[in-house]
């Protein structure tokens, strides 16, 4: 028998795929549909001398984990909508000084205490717009386990690549799903290691000067190099500063190292996208429906496609734009009231063309569901 | 132990703010508020090297350099 | 192979979705088939019905709840009364012949089994009603085989418990036995 | 070592005003990190959000400027993942008590060897005297225009609740007694809070009629006494100087080395 075959939930296998990604530090406060991941993370961190913290609350998570990876460690945390909601202070934070950490949202409905045992996919726009000020950040999704288990090990690889933190946008649909994993061997999927400065003792070190190529190679705290770090704008050693030039310089740093580089940070999957005359745009839970549905039809012999999106943020305009082309009508399939369809309307030329398929009462959208928008956009009845 | 003996006031005038505290409590006093409120010592003399206008001054401005305290390097 | 969607229901306490796991997992880990498991979390889960969704195949699963259920199995009435019409025309309905009083308007194949009285007279510990159920939906359905139960059993479950465990899926594999030699 | 041998020279001088008591914090700091001997490169200095907060800039530590009220929390971070660092952690009176008042009863709870230092000016000075948990009933402040009906927080006894195994209280105007504290607090093996009535002259001083710094020194002097003093039987309502509690009890560090020992047998 296999032993890495495993049979577990998504919240399980975030925590292997943390764990693969070699992280070392957990914060976290318990919250539905999240739980299980800082369960997870209590039993099997101290067994790898990692550490885990349970919080007093989300706020005081995401500073803890900001605060561990400042010491050169990864770090993340794991939440769902109120709690996320408590985060976005800090997570303004650690866009501001750069400090690489993932932070898992398992979305459940909201607002406010909303829906804690159901799924919903309603915090597309708050893990792009929650936090204060111009920024950008990235975020990522996936829909099955092993794409939960690869797109966490991504989410940790961005991070460190850019000097910012990720987040992970699961549901609770997934999140407590189980299915079957087969965990990648050590070295299947590529590490990104923290980039530590080359400089030596005694010499002046940059913390927040970027290399040629964006990166801004980093010194744990308690190493030689004494630095600050904070969240007012600040200049190349850290130190608060309202200089107009540097203000300019470093929001449009924060968000030029995450827009210029969407084309390296866009993951996502095509289903039959090629010969599609009808499309669909899903990602999360609501894209096991999706595919569910295109595969169903497809043996029918309708030409229907799926474009999963792994990537949120930044979004895949180009990608989004050039599948949508030769379409003649696209579905965006989401839990929420429309939020990628939004996007997907701004990406396209003939926004006309895009419908949504939603369901935003607790319950997975189902292949059926779809199925009727389709009828119905196509004048058929359901 | 013997008595320390005073080398100077290192008093640094562009950090001082004039507080006024060091003049208040030196108890032998050594210092005062030149014209432009700057401390400065007007009596280094009577100067028992207690150190409590250093220690008080809360601009980091007083430095009293005496025998048997370590001289910086400086 | 046809793609089976089971529905596990009964109340709260039951270990109706230690049972779904279970069917599940040996599906995926031993005989290398696909497997998904749902369930209902919060105030379903504590008191009224609980419920498990379950789908085997041997492809790829999507979408993965149970809408139409080809195996339905409820150990109470309550759940019964709630899932019933979700059963496919032409299904399996398995229930405790004696905490669920039946309804003739089903259109399935009915297997009513004593599972409850079978533990209590053999075993005598209720807490093995569901791996007994587990025992009789297995050879019922023939979807993993009882060896793969077992193991997974001795897999997940401390030692002291094994041997009731076991008991209690032969006991499940008999009475289907005796039902359907009847 | 100097005492300027821990600072960041060009940012001097600094930002607080003349007379503000945060300056003799800095100061009394400098000279305990000075007598320790303390090594710079293990030094972490975390601080919140007010006038209190600007220290972390001023002191040549690894230092970190953080968010309003939270930086306990980012110290926990730091310090449970390198044990080995002297953390320090500066709080105003609104920033610790206030938005921070949760942080601050758990890391006591926790007993995490960290250094908290409540720099107690009554008021909010940054954003221009507003009243703070800390201003007492009675006080004036900008939210405070026909004086407060709040009551204010003993830090003392709700750092004593709370479970920190090191609880002092000192003024800036007893400053030989302030640098031994705040070396205590260093040295001590789990959570220390060292409170210390620092003067506002600029917010504080001014609304409540309470004179200059140097009158707010001598209050200081006047109205406060050592622990057990009779005088203070006399007169109940002085306050207190010196070391509350001070005892062995796990540290959360250690207590966690313990944990992964046996995490690992289990493994």
């Amino acid at each position: 028998m296999n032993k890495r075959i495993k049979f577990i939930q998504g919240n399980d296998v975030c925590v292997e795929a943390a764990l693969y990604a070699g992280i070392e530090f957990f914060a976290g406060y318990p919250i539905t549909p999240s739980t299980e991941i800082a369960e997870q993370m209590a039993s099997r961190l101290p067994m790898i001398g990692g550490k885990f913290l349970q919080m007093e609350d989300e706020i005081s998570s995401l500073c803890a984990i900001i605060g561990a990876s400042l010491t050169g460690h990864k770090s993340m945390t794991a939440t769902s909508g109120p709690g996320f909601s408590l985060m976005q202070e800090a997570l303004g934070y650690a866009v501001m000084a750069e400090i690489p950490c993932v932070i898992v949202n398992v979305m459940r409905g909201g607002p406010s205490t909303g829906l804690p045992t159901h799924a919903g996919q309603g915090d597309v726009n708050q893990t792009r717009y929650g936090i204060h000020g111009d920024h950008s950040i990235i975020v990522l999704t996936a829909s099955n386990h092993q794409d939960i288990f690869r797109m966490t090990v991504e989410a940790f690889n961005f991070a460190e690549t850019y000097r910012t933190p990720v987040i992970l946008l699961l549901d609770e649909m997934t999140g407590h799903l189980r299915e079957k994993i087969d965990i990648p061997e050590p070295g299947n999927i590529a590490l990104v290691k923290r980039l530590r400065t080359a400089v030596k003792s005694g010499i002046d070190y940059h913390p927040y000067l970027p290399r040629e190529d964006g990166r801004l190679p980093m010194s744990d705290f308690g190493d030689e190099h004494r630095y600050n770090v904070t969240g007012l704008y600040h200049d190349m050693w850290g130190f608060p500063s309202d200089n107009p030039k540097i203000v300019y310089g470093l929001i449009r740093h924060l968000v030029d190292k995450i827009e210029n580089n969407s084309h390296q940070i866009a993951r996502f999957r095509k289903y039959h996208v090629k010969d599609a005359d009808v499309l669909l745009i899903s990602y999360g839970a609501s894209a096991r429906s999706a595919l569910h549905l295109v595969e169903n039809r497809r043996r029918r012999g309708e030409k229907l496609g799926l474009l999963e999106l792994q990537t949120l943020w930044p979004f895949p305009v180009d990608i989004v734009r050039e599948v949508c082309k030769e379409i003649k009508f696209t579905v965006v399939v989401e839990m929420n009231m429309g939020q990628v369809l939004q996007q997907v309307r701004l990406a396209v030329d003939a926004p006309e063309k895009i419908f949504l398929a939603n369901r935003i009462d607790g319950e997975l959208i189902t292949p059926t569901d779809i199925r009727n928008i389709l009828r119905v956009i196509q004048g058929k009845g359901v | 132990m013997g008595k320390k003996k005073l080398y100077a006031h290192h008093i640094d005038s562009s950090w001082c703010k004039g507080c006024g505290i060091c003049v208040a409590f030196c108890p032998k006093q050594v210092l005062e508020l030149d014209k432009n409120q700057k401390a400065i010592a007007a009596r280094p003399e009577d100067c028992i090297c207690c150190r409590q206008c250093e220690l008080r001054c809360p601009d980091l401005a007083i430095e009293v350099i005496c025998s048997k305290t370590e001289v910086s390097n400086e | 192979m046809e793609k089976s969607r089971l529905l596990f229901s009964g109340s709260g306490g039951q270990g109706v979705i230690t049972a779904a796991i279970l069917m599940a997992e040996a599906a995926v880990r031993y005989e290398s088939l696909n497997a998904v498991q749902a369930q209902s979390y919060g105030a379903e889960a504590r008191g009224g019905a609980t419920r498990s969704d379950v789908i085997i195949w041997d492809q790829p699963i999507y979408f993965p709840r149970v809408t139409q259920a080809n195996v339905l199995i409820c150990l109470t009435q309550t759940a019964f009364n709630k899932y019933q019409e979700m059963i496919r025309p032409g299904g399996l309905l398995v229930t405790d012949s004696r905490l669920v009083k039946n309804s003739r308007k089903v259109d399935a194949r009915k297997i009513e089994l004593p599972f409850y009285d079978a533990v209590m007279d053999t075993i005598k510990k209720p807490v093995v009603l569901n791996i007994c159920m587990l025992g009789a939906v297995v050879a019922v359905t023939k979807l993993v085989r009882i060896a793969s139960i077992k193991s997974l059993i001795a897999e997940r479950f401390a030692q002291e418990f094994h041997e009731t465990n076991f008991q209690a899926v032969d006991l499940g594999v008999e009475l289907v036995r005796q039902f359907q030699s009847k | 070592m100097a005492v300027k041998d821990y600072i960041r020279e060009r940012f001097f001088p600094h930002m607080w005003c003349a007379g503000c008591g945060h300056g003799i914090i800095l100061n009394a700091l400098l000279h305990s990190v000075d007598d320790l001997g303390l090594n710079k490169k293990d030094m972490v200095m975390v601080s919140g959000i007010g006038c209190s907060a600007r220290i972390s800039g001023y002191v040549d530590f690894h230092s970190m400027h953080t968010l309003h009220g939270r930086a306990l929390a980012f110290a926990t971070g730091i310090k449970m993942s390198k044990p080995d660092l002297n953390v320090i952690v500066p709080m105003g009176d609104g920033d610790a008590l206030a938005i921070g008042g949760n942080h601050f009863i758990h890391a006591a709870r926790r007993n995490i060897e960290m250094t908290a230092i409540v720099m107690n000016n009554r008021i909010y000075g940054m954003t221009g005297g507003q009243f703070s948990p800390l201003s007492g009933y009675g006080a004036m402040g900008t939210t405070a225009p026909y004086g407060n009906i709040d009551h204010d927080f003993d830090v003392v006894d709700l750092a004593v609740a709370a479970g920190a195994t090191f609880v002092a209280r000192t003024t800036t105007y007893h400053v030989h007694e302030l640098s031994d504290l705040i070396q205590q607090a260093i040295t001590h093996k789990g959570f220390s809070v060292l409170e210390v009535l620092s003067q506002c002259p600029t917010h504080f001083g001014r609304r409540n009629k309470a004179g200059d710094a140097v009158d707010m020194l001598k209050m200081y002097k006047k109205r406060t006494v050592r622990i057990g003093s009779d005088k203070k039987k006399a007169d109940p309502d002085l306050i207190e100087r010196g070391v509350f509690v001070k005892k062995d009890f796990p540290e959360y560090c250690r207590e966690y080395d313990q944990l992964i020992l046996k995490a690992r047998k289990k493994k």
